[in-house]
């Protein structure tokens, strides 16, 4: 199964590889590509990218694999990170993770059956001062209550 | 009102774009800098400031900088390390997203004073739209001729290029951010080489955090014995403290260094919630060691937070009040730790993987009273004996919170149930 | 580096070099460093933490693999705090170490059981459950096999693949304490070392498919020699098992491991000679045969004499092996072409520049002593004969007596022998078609069973010696060469190896910088 | 001819007597040491589930005995090694022919001693024959190529030699009160009554010689407290390379040792086939008290007499066996010239002395 | 020598006296259970023994629950056995009476197991010491089977059958002991 590069994606490929030359520093760009691109970082978008940078693939599986970002097994459409750290737990992470497992249906890990949302937990998110926070898909959601949850996933969906 | 160095431009209505940055005097001193000052200069001014790294461990700048070495014929790097994923830390995220142009400016001078021509900025995966707008203002840079080719036309040439991490806490570790800018895992390196030497591409690297590099401009606009005498002996300038936690009102706020802890959270952060009494706080971001409420009565410099058996770290303040139990929030810390060590060395590795399982046990209810004990066997073990300080900075809490609320740990082992809630 | 330095380890003063570290100083010492990670033959890593010293001056305990010596450094390994902390640290590694060292095959040679014995933490604290890995116990290549779970995360393999082979198959996934070594997925480890990665792993993670549940490592006696697998000769131990023959259907020889020589293969060793060991003991010839029969070596040897006295020099063909040492040619010469003056002797080239060969270890010649049939003999390369055109050579030279020393012969050439109703006979340690053919058949034993030196493919003259039995009645050709001389009445009589071997290097003259009494461990060069 | 018959029928009667009664006693020292040591002794061989208080171990015995394998090392002397046990059964066994196991027996006219031969240096004849028993022990030791074969012929040459004077000394005593080699004249010579109710034994004439005697015999049998030169424990002794029926034969001969020490000891020390009081017509007790016997029931009674004393004799020494405890080496020669030598000259000294006075 | 031998005295130097002591009492025991054994034939005075000794076949002596007795491998809950190769009782056992060869098996839990697990009871002391070297607890000695005795070398040999051959976890004392 090979992986389908769209011309989108071949231009911004062809940008980073332009952009950090050197060495293997194309992994990280690159695969953020790709999970911007696909969902999530397979096994196949691995060997495709140590194609282009032209290394072995057991090292973007090694990089693919060590950071938390990159997911490597699909999730769903909208990726909830509840930040769970203690400046956020100090504010009532607890609650506000129970609210959403409860009206998403699913436990932190899983992923909804119609496969819009999947929960997710993280660390710091740097957002402490609006703690308790959220991130979806990229974007920080501060000072969250229940309320405040039932409007934006209400949103989203 | 005190000196605002680094939010001074934070008040003003779209303070983040290059023409308002410029109006109100930005981009001058990079230019001054490089069309009348030497390298040599600048250097002396920046050691002359005592400005400390802000990343955590407070390492002298100039110093630091000064470890370049000359003539060795390979191109030498800066590197901006943003990869701000300290627990309670988030000042770095302020400074990107309200002045940008700032921390350029600063890049500007650093590599300037360095030779550096390359200079990356390492942001964390997670501040995306944060990542967004730095690369905004860098396009904006360039679109004005501060950056690239021939800058200011004094031929000197710089290009800045941002590198987005992927959520990994260990590339904050300056050897890590290297590796990770090459591509691999973030793994730290061991040192010596240090990296001044031996870092990015094997090239020398000077690798400096978002509030170091903004602190540059104003260095060399007012020079460094102004800076110096910001605050107390050998911490020069003004500190972003972020407080968050069971205060009113968590946030970035400037202050000179030593700063009093007990005005920062009464005064600036509106004290604790709800009227609840003080309990602890961790002074430094989520590695340093604890403070009870009885010894918060500190300034917040290097060298005090460091005579009260802790450290300023990246000044992130985590208050916590009276109603917050220790061992969950240990468990937080601990949680965190085991999710981000790197999996390079073995104490680290293993050492928090068995605390959070021992901490997991006592939470859930299945706690000895001989657990607590060994937590803190386990955490000495880890302490000193890693590649790098994040098994220092797993173990220091745990050891601290052991410490200083033993009873409480004590508690929870022996009656299943937490001594506050 | 002529400079030297002064260390003091554990108030030992060591002159040195500067461009050692620690670990190396110590070792070079006798003083033993506890440590998983490092290996001599690969780049430092510094990521195990066992090797952790004190040293005068640092704040924190230092790694003895990463840390350089500098003149005047103070090292401790013997303090309370440095015991402590490789105790820690061990303590650490085992925590998530699954328990089975029974079924392990590590066991016995497993740097965790031998530090443990050391520096174990005999009051175990951990009692939580162990961290479960994706892969208990899975093969990953031809030879080795992955147990996830054993792995301490020294990444020895992981750098062998990256730096020594260069074919980076493996590699560490996820991060913390769910790391764990593994090759890309639906990937198989496809170089020709992999057998050194089971030698390299501290523990079990990485067993030998082939040695696998064979034997307890603490059953095997071990011995120095040479690999015959191709003319690179590398060092190696070889491992048998004298005392439980119970055990791998009664073979005696279970393993090769590579032995350390800085001139010819350093710590490593090829697939293709590692696992080449099975010849020693399957399929021997162990008696003389006559026709299809086992006779008596006597009257075996009686056969022989009366074969060569039937056959006049001119008409009999003797096929050199290059698998013969350099005491057996020595003695095959001194039989065949001073004694009884025979012409037609040759080396074939069968499988010489087959062009299998790389830029490590691998040689294109699969044979270990093409250069000692070199030296004692004078061919070139170029004199070699084909053994397709061997059938044209006999019919040329009207041969009647054929003597084949290991060769297979080409089917046209055992028909033409057959044909013709010319004698052949067959020197050998395995069975193969040629001598199904022969009328008779020699035991000879193989390189493991008996002393002897081979040049290899860089003209170095390496000893080897043995403590195997031959199998039944095998022996070495020059015991063979010997009892013919005598029946022949030539001249030459070699009452010893140690006599042979004398005579051979006073009298070939490519060994005339061989010193006797000091024969270097890692081989003598020798001119050709 | 009708000299030889009678002698014929003797030697069988003796010959049978005295071989069954070693064959019974293989068994008796099993179930005598058994008894003595609480256990129950040999009782597994059985015929058809009867066992017979372990009787049928001396068949069993024998049948093993014939059927093993006969063996000689591989570089021991073969003559020697075969002919050693036959010379050693056979000087026992000699003995035998001048030992007299009961007075007369008239048929008729006719009068017949009960004995195979009287010879009338008899006691010398006795004394050489079990001298040459030396002969068989030490080819057996130095015929088997083995140093513990080695070792036990030379210790039992050595003891036996050395108690071989004893035993010749303890003796001397009796032949001067009796005045004769002849073993019957001595047995006759008791045959009398002292202060006119003790009988006139040997015992009670020379306790000391009975002492000297028994023990000295022990040790020409070679036997427990005096088995150095077989010491099951340490060397096994002489027949150590000995299998089959030539081990039989060494293992007979132990035994007909202690049935011919008993023999003597009943003939010198015990009046042989006396009974006290007993005379040709019948018991005359001192106190008046008569019993008048047809004289073939008193011949009949004076052979179950002897063989009951020498029976008697053989329980004895199987008790000593199994009670006491092995002597040292050096011990067992210095008991013999230090101790016993002296006393048994003593003896012959105090003996000619009274003989002197009386 | 610590002990100083206790002198003899004057009558025991002449050691008449003392063999004939020693003669008394094994006489003593001799006579009293000669008349113990006779009476015993006619079934008088059964109670008083008259000999330390068991006629082993017929009688039996008691034997503790501790005693070392013919081996066994355990089970595991699915029949195979409990070892798994691991070589250890092979090794320690000081008589060299266990042999093992192993072999794989699919289950990478389980990944070992013998092929051939046998032990010669001609050549085994009873020490015990594979017990306490298993490190599966597979290994045990309390069959409480004794009479492993037998006509020929051969049939000494027990195999892995014949170890496994057991029921499982149950009081074997009971079974095997008590019972007959």
């Amino acid at each position: 199964m090979s992986v389908e590069i769209s011309v989108n994606l071949r231009k911004k490929i062809d940008e980073i590889k332009k952009k950090f030359p050197r060495d293997k520093s194309p992994i990280l760009p690159l695969l953020h590509a790709f999970q911007d691109e696909f969902g999530y970082i397979s096994v196949e978008i691995e060997e495709e990218v140590a194609k282009i940078v032209g290394v072995s693939p057991v090292y973007v599986r090694e990089v693919s694999t060590f950071y938390s970002m990159f997911n490597n097994k699909p999730v769903g459409k909208y990726h909830i990170q509840v930040c769970g750290n203690i400046s956020c737990w100090l504010r009532g992470y607890d609650e506000i993770v129970e609210y959403i497992k409860k009206k998403l249906g699913i436990e932190i890990g899983e992923t909804t059956p119609d496969g819009k949302f999947t929960l997710s937990r993280v660390e710091c998110l740097g957002m402490c001062d609006q703690a308790p926070v959220m991130q979806i898909n990229g974007d920080f959601y501060g000072n969250l209550t229940p309320e405040k949850i039932d409007e934006i996933l209400d949103n989203l969906e | 009102m005190s000196v605002k160095i680094l939010t001074k431009h934070f008040h003003i209505k779209d303070s983040h774009k290059i023409d308002v940055y410029i109006s109100d005097g930005g981009y001058k001193q990079a230019e001054r800098a490089l069309k009348e000052m030497k390298p040599e200069e600048i250097l002396e001014e920046v050691k002359k400031s005592n400005l400390r790294g802000r990343g955590g461990a407070g390492f002298p700048t100039g110093l630091k900088w000064s470890f370049v070495p000359k003539d060795t014929g390979k191109p030498v790097y800066l590197c901006v390390n943003s990869d701000e994923s300290e627990p309670g830390t988030f000042k770095d995220r302020h400074i990107i997203e309200k002045d940008p142009h700032m921390l350029l400016e600063g890049i500007i001078i650093t590599s300037y004073t360095i030779g550096a021509h390359e200079s990356y900025i390492y942001i964390r995966g997670e501040y995306y739209p944060q990542a967004i707008r730095l690369q905004e203002a860098i396009d904006e840079a360039y679109a004005k001729g501060f950056l690239g080719e021939n800058i200011f036309g004094t031929g000197y040439k710089l290009d800045v290029k941002i590198y987005r991490g992927a959520g990994a806490y260990i590339c904050g570790e300056e050897t890590a951010l290297l590796e990770s800018i090459e591509g691999k895992k973030g793994k730290p390196r061991l040192k010596p080489p240090f990296p001044a030497v031996v870092g990015l591409y094997n090239c020398p690297t000077v690798i400096n955090n978002v509030e170091t590099i903004a602190n540059i401009p104003a260095i060399v606009e007012k020079g460094g014995e102004w800076f110096a005498s910001l605050g107390p002996e050998k911490n020069g300038g003004t500190k972003l403290y972020a407080i968050s936690g069971h205060v009113n009102k968590p946030g970035v706020y400037e202050h000179e260094m030593g700063y009093p802890l007990m005005k920062l959270i009464n005064e600036d952060a509106g004290g604790v919630i709800d009227g609840l009494k003080l309990k602890a706080v961790i002074p430094g971001g989520s590695s340093v060691p604890v403070l009870r409420a009885e010894e918060c009565d500190i300034n917040l410099d290097y060298d005090s937070v460091a005579k009260a058996g802790s450290m300023l770290g990246s000044g992130a303040v985590i208050v916590m009040s009276e109603k917050t139990c220790m061992v969950r929030a240990l468990q937080r810390l601990i949680h965190f730790y085991k999710d981000e060590s790197c999996g390079q060395c073995t104490p680290c590795r293993e050492g928090t993987g068995w605390m959070l399982k021992i901490i997991n046990r006592i939470v859930s209810g299945n706690g000895r009273k001989e657990d607590v004990d060994t937590l803190y066997y386990i955490a000495k073990g880890i302490l000193g004996h890693t590649v790098c300080p994040l098994g220092d900075a797993a173990a220091m809490p745990v050891m601290s919170f052991i410490d200083k609320f033993r009873d409480e740990f004590e508690y929870f082992a022996i009656n299943k149930k937490s001594k506050v809630e | 580096m002529s400079e030297k330095i002064k260390v003091t380890i554990n108030g030992k003063e060591i002159l040195t070099t500067p461009d050692k570290t620690i670990l190396q100083v110590a070792e070079e010492n006798g003083i033993d460093i506890p440590h998983y990670c490092y290996h001599p033959g690969l780049p430092v890593a510094g990521n195990c933490r066992m090797c952790l010293v004190e040293v005068e001056g640092a704040r924190k305990l230092q790694t003895a693999c990463s840390t350089q010596v500098r003149d005047g450094m103070v090292v401790r390994t013997d303090t309370p705090q440095v015991k402590e902390a490789v105790r820690q640290v061990l303590e650490f590694m085992l925590i998530n170490h699954p328990l089975d060292c029974p079924v392990c095959d590590q066991a016995g040679e497993c740097g965790l059981q031998d530090y443990y014995m050391e520096y174990g933490q005999y009051d175990p604290k951990f009692i939580e459950n162990k961290n479960k890995k994706s892969k208990k116990a899975t093969p990953i290549g031809k030879y080795v096999i992955l147990d996830q779970e054993r792995c301490i995360l020294c990444a020895r393999c992981v750098r062998f693949t990256r730096f020594i082979t260069k074919t980076e198959e493996i590699g560490i996934f996820n991060r913390g304490d769910h790391s764990e070594v593994d090759l890309f997925p639906g990937k198989e480890l496809n170089n020709r070392y992999t057998g050194n990665l089971v030698d390299i792993c501290p523990v079990g993670a990485m067993t030998c498919r082939d040695f696998r549940f064979k034997c307890r490592v603490w059953y095997l006696e071990e011995f120095d020699s040479i690999c015959p697998g191709c003319s690179r000769g590398c060092n190696i131990k070889i491992y048998y098992n004298p005392h439980r023959p119970h055990k791998a259907d009664g073979n005696r020889v279970l393993r090769f491991k590579p032995r350390f020589n800085p001139e010819v293969n350093r710590y490593w060793m090829c697939d293709d000679g590692r696992y080449g060991y099975k010849f020693i003991d399957e399929n021997r010839i162990m008696y003389p045969l006559k026709g299809k029969e086992e006779v008596y070596l006597d009257e075996a040897i009686n056969s022989f004499v009366s074969l060569l006295k039937e056959s006049i020099p001119d008409r009999t063909f003797y096929l050199l092996s290059a698998n013969s040492t350099n005491e057996e040619l020595f003695a095959t010469k001194k039989f065949f072409v001073d004694n009884y003056k025979l012409e037609n002797i040759f080396l074939p080239d069968e499988d010489i520049f087959t062009g299998d060969r790389d830029d490590l270890l691998i040689t294109e010649d699969k044979h270990p002593n093409t250069n000692g049939v070199k030296a004692i003999f004078n061919i070139l390369y170029k004199d070699l004969i084909k053994l397709d055109e061997l059938r044209e050579l006999l019919e040329e030279k009207s041969i009647s007596l054929l003597i084949v020393n290991r060769h297979e012969l080409p089917e046209d050439v055992l028909d033409f022998i057959k044909e013709n109703g010319i004698k052949l006979v067959y020197l050998g340690t395995n069975f193969n078609k040629t001598s199904k053919a022969a009328d008779l058949v020699f035991p000879i034993s193989v390189f493991a069973e008996k002393e002897g030196s081979f040049i290899n493919v860089d003209k170095r003259f390496q000893k080897f010696s043995s403590r195997l039995e031959p199998l039944g009645v095998s022996m070495p050709e020059w015991v063979l060469f010997n009892r013919l001389s005598e029946l022949m009445e030539f001249p030459v009589y070699y009452s010893s190896y140690m006599n042979i071997f004398k005579h051979m290097i006073s009298e070939v003259g490519a060994f005339k910088n061989i010193d006797l009494n000091n024969i270097n461990k890692y081989g003598v060069l020798v001119e050709l | 001819m009708s000299e030889v018959i009678p002698i014929i029928i003797k030697i069988l009667f003796v010959f049978s007597c005295f071989l069954s009664l070693a064959a019974f006693l293989t068994w008796m020292e099993r179930k005598q040491s058994a008894l003595m040591q609480d256990r129950i002794g040999a009782n597994r061989a059985d015929i058809l589930g009867f066992r017979a208080i372990g009787l049928f171990h001396i068949i069993a015995d024998s049948l093993k005995m014939f059927l093993k394998e006969d063996f000689v090392p591989r570089r021991g002397h073969k003559f020697l090694h075969t002919f050693a046990p036959f010379i050693s059964a056979f000087c026992a066994m000699a003995v035998f022919l001048v030992i007299p196991f009961g007075d007369v027996l008239k048929i008729g006219d006719k009068v017949y001693k009960l004995q195979i031969a009287d010879i009338n240096v008899a006691l010398l004849l006795l004394l050489a024959f079990m001298s040459y028993g030396i002969y068989g022990v030490f080819f057996a030791g130095i015929s088997s190529h083995n140093k513990y074969g080695l070792l036990g012929g030379l210790r039992g040459a050595a003891q036996m030699l050395s108690y071989e004077v004893i035993m010749g000394i303890s003796l001397v005593g009796m032949v001067m009160i009796s005045g004769s080699l002849s073993l019957r004249e001595i047995v006759l010579s008791q045959n009398k009554l002292l202060f006119g109710f003790l009988p006139a034994w040997g015992i009670f004439l020379q306790p000391l010689a009975f002492i000297l005697f028994l023990t000295a015999g022990m040790a020409e049998t070679k036997r427990t407290p005096f088995d150095l030169p077989e010491g099951e424990s340490e060397i096994i002794g002489y027949f150590i390379e000995y299998s089959s029926m030539k081990f039989g034969l060494f293992f007979l001969t132990d035994f007909i040792e202690v049935i011919v020490v008993s023999a003597l000891l009943t003939v010198f020390f015990f009046g042989g086939w006396n009974i006290p009081y007993l005379t040709q017509s019948g018991f005359h007790f001192p106190w008046g008290w008569e019993i008048a016997l047809s004289p073939i029931v008193v011949t009949i009674l004076q052979v179950v007499a002897f063989w009951f004393k020498v029976f008697f004799f053989c329980w004895v020494q199987l008790a000593i066996r199994w009670t006491l405890p092995r002597f040292r080496y050096d011990q067992l020669m210095g008991t013999t010239w230090k101790m016993l030598l002296p006393l048994a000259i003593f003896n012959v000294l105090i003996t000619g002395l009274f003989i002197l006075i009386f | 020598m610590d002990k100083k031998k206790k002198d003899l005295n004057t009558i025991q130097f002449f050691y008449i006296t003392e063999i004939i002591r020693g003669l008394y009492i094994t006489s003593v025991h001799f006579f009293k259970n000669l008349a113990l054994h006779i009476l015993h034939l006619f079934g008088i005075a059964k109670n008083k023994k008259a000999m330390v000794t068991y006629q082993y076949p017929e009688e039996k002596r008691e034997i503790t629950r501790r005693a070392r007795t013919r081996h066994r491998i355990m089970k595991r809950e699915d029949g195979t056995p409990r070892c798994v190769a691991c070589m250890m009782c092979e090794t320690v056992c000081p008589a060299r009476c266990i042999y093992i060869v192993a072999k794989e098996v699919e289950n990478p839990e389980v990944e070992k197991a013998p092929e051939i697990f046998e032990i010669d009871l001609g050549r085994c002391i009873y020490c015990g010491y594979c017990v306490e070297a298993c490190p599966e607890d597979a290994i045990r000695m309390d069959t409480f089977i004794l009479d492993t005795a037998s006509y020929d070398r051969d049939s000494m040999l027990l195999t892995l059958e014949d170890l496994l051959n057991h029921d499982n976890q149950d009081d074997l004392y009971n079974i095997n002991y008590m019972k007959k």
